[in-house]
């Protein structure tokens, strides 16, 4: 302000020699950065105006200047401060040409105006970051009761079970228990595989031509109903075992004609 | 000060500040008191207190304040704290019913002690055809729903399990033998002769296969 | 009940059981709100309360009447906690809690999720001008202090982040709104999410994005 518009120029030299005190400050620690951005606006803040006032070509200039400064001395400088130079190089080219008609893209100006736009949205946040801060904090400033009381959610399970619920399990496990092996109550009406198998293999050597299954029923299990189905139904897996092995034949010539077995090998 | 008061040569470091106000000093407590996580005795008050407080008068003062309202400054031996009103303590604990089917081993487990009480643990593996866990039995025993019987008078002794009178009147009998029998269920439709879920498959097209079987094996 | 009185009926429930007078209410809201140390929302408070109290008049009587007090009755949020006033905070040191020592990367987009809410992690880095780490967000989220708001409904829809009700508790904010200088930086268009001249125009396509923010600051 004052400075700039300074007519000997005095004020101005005396602001660039701050600028570059200042910005070999900025080359010592410039690890303590948080990337361009940041440096662009501590850089602002050396031209000690209102950021909506800011000189976005001085601004460039800066930066350019900073980043040059940093090459002479063999500074390394991260990847995107190299970016930001050549987008403010680019930028500066912008402001300082004539604006060509036929160029698209927006204009140095508009450019400029959101760079300087965000500079000053970045320091609002850091001013309003810092307001957070010093605000009255939760267990420092103010507390909550030290002493909470029990105020939890007692929950109580109920269990929905009916009378039905009831008589239909035990109805279910009942039925399942009609076809447990275990409860095979009276095995003497049972003829089991083993039985028959054995039965089949002695009587095989007679049955040379072909027979019917119930010839090979054991004798008294052909009348009681429930012992001939028994019997019938071991003979027949038995007989079907003794076709696996080889030593038997089979054959039924119709659906519920006479099952005829004879043995093999004739 | 003005000289001819005579005021008696203080403590320095109490005479820099005068103490605050009583209801200042009320204030103190309130927070302090509301703040700290143990009751506080009137020394530990007066520790955080400005020097020259009256602790003792704020507490009075405090107490009649809180009196009859929702909170209330209670004492406890011989320190101080805050403490809902005891007879508000029902709306601390909130009630919350949740409604739950009973796991299908749970209500197996508890038709075959209703069927066959006295049982021991052994029993209904026998006739459920698989184990009962401890977690089972224990639930049913929570619910109030069986509890122990005598022990049986066989080798080991084993405990037996019985229903209660809350089973009976939850499910709503007089008696458990009022409990209908397979025959009845099955003439009642109540028996499904679907296979139970996870249960060997058996054949469903012959709606009479049971009875065949019985009539088989019986 | 007499028959001339010409009375309205009443939902079934609330008419069971007339709701308790107002100085009641107050009293049991305050029992609740004394016993917790978290903030309770309305429907939490009615939740406890017997059917028909009018929980919004009774915080209202309850919040005046500690008003000035050692302890106030704050909102947070949507919510309500007693919370001992501020200027007293020197009295409780011992109970003062080591807060971790945010770095400034922390507090900065601490800042910018609370003002600029909800915020993709890309309109972060847009303004702080670097990336943001993982471990800046874990943090916050860590913390409680910020948690995921509703994804843009722009391309990729980013998830956005918004500031949590712990964190107004934390701050004593009863509201977004009432963050520190807020409505300046709205003014002077600070808050807006310009994009660079030339990018690609993002918030056209993006209704909901100015509800949103309505919502937020409106």
């Amino acid at each position: 302000m004052v400075e700039q518009t300074s007519p000997d120029g005095t004020d101005a030299v005396l602001d660039a020699t701050q600028a570059r005190i200042a910005s070999e400050a900025l080359l010592i620690d410039v690890d303590g950065y948080e990337g361009p951005l940041d440096l662009l606006l501590t850089l602002a803040r050396t031209q000690k105006v209102d950021l909506r006032k800011i000189s976005v070509l001085a601004l460039a200039e800066q930066y350019l200047s900073f980043v040059d400064r940093a090459k002479t001395l063999r500074i390394e400088l991260a990847a995107d401060y190299l970016v930001m130079a050549a987008w403010l190089a680019f930028l500066k080219s912008r402001l300082l040409l004539p604006v060509d008609p036929q160029e698209d893209g927006p204009s140095g100006e508009e450019l400029a105006a959101h760079l300087a736009f965000q500079l000053e949205r970045l320091e609002a946040m850091r001013r309003a970051a810092a307001k957070l801060m010093a605000r009255d904090q939760l267990g420092r400033d103010f507390f909550a009761r030290g002493l909470p009381e029990d105020t939890g959610v007692k929950k109580t399970v109920v269990y929905k079970a009916t009378v039905l619920d009831l008589m239909q399990a035990y109805a279910r496990l009942k039925t399942k228990d009609s076809f447990a092996p275990l409860h095979y109550a009276e095995r003497d009406s049972v003829l089991t595989m083993e039985q028959a198998l054995e039965r089949m293999k002695s009587l095989m050597g007679h049955a040379l031509e072909w027979s019917d299954l119930s010839q090979f029923l054991p004798d008294g299990w052909s009348d009681d109903p429930k012992k001939r189905r028994s019997a019938t139904a071991a003979s027949f897996a038995a007989a079907l075992e003794l076709v696996k092995n080889g030593s038997l034949e089979i054959r039924q010539s119709d659906t519920f004609a006479p099952i005829e077995l004879r043995k093999k090998g004739i | 000060m003005s000289d001819d008061k005579p005021e008696q040569p203080a403590n320095i470091t109490e005479s820099l500040f005068e103490a605050p106000p009583m209801a200042e000093q009320e204030r103190m407590i309130e927070a302090i008191l509301f703040a700290t996580n143990t009751p506080q005795t009137k020394l530990q008050i007066e520790n955080r207190m400005p020097h020259g407080s009256d602790v003792a008068e704020a507490i009075t003062r405090l107490r009649k304040r809180y009196d009859g309202r929702g909170v209330n400054l209670v004492r406890v031996g011989e320190a101080w704290a805050f403490r809902t009103a005891a007879d508000l303590g029902f709306l601390m604990q909130k009630e919350q019913v949740e409604t739950r089917k009973l796991s299908r081993a749970a209500i197996e487990t508890l038709a075959i002690i209703a069927y066959h009480q006295p049982v021991t643990r052994a029993e209904i593996e026998e006739i459920r055809g698989v184990s009962v866990s401890s977690g089972t039995i224990d639930m049913l025993m929570e619910l109030d729903w069986i509890k122990l019987g005598r022990r049986r008078m066989t080798p080991g002794r084993p405990v037996t399990f019985i229903v209660t009178q809350v089973f009976l009147d939850h499910f709503g009998l007089e008696n458990a033998r009022d409990l209908p029998g397979v025959k009845e269920l099955r003439d009642a439709g109540l028996l499904d002769n679907r296979p139970p879920p996870g249960a060997l498959q058996i054949p469903s097209d012959d709606p009479d296969r049971a009875e065949e079987q019985d009539d088989m094996f019986g």
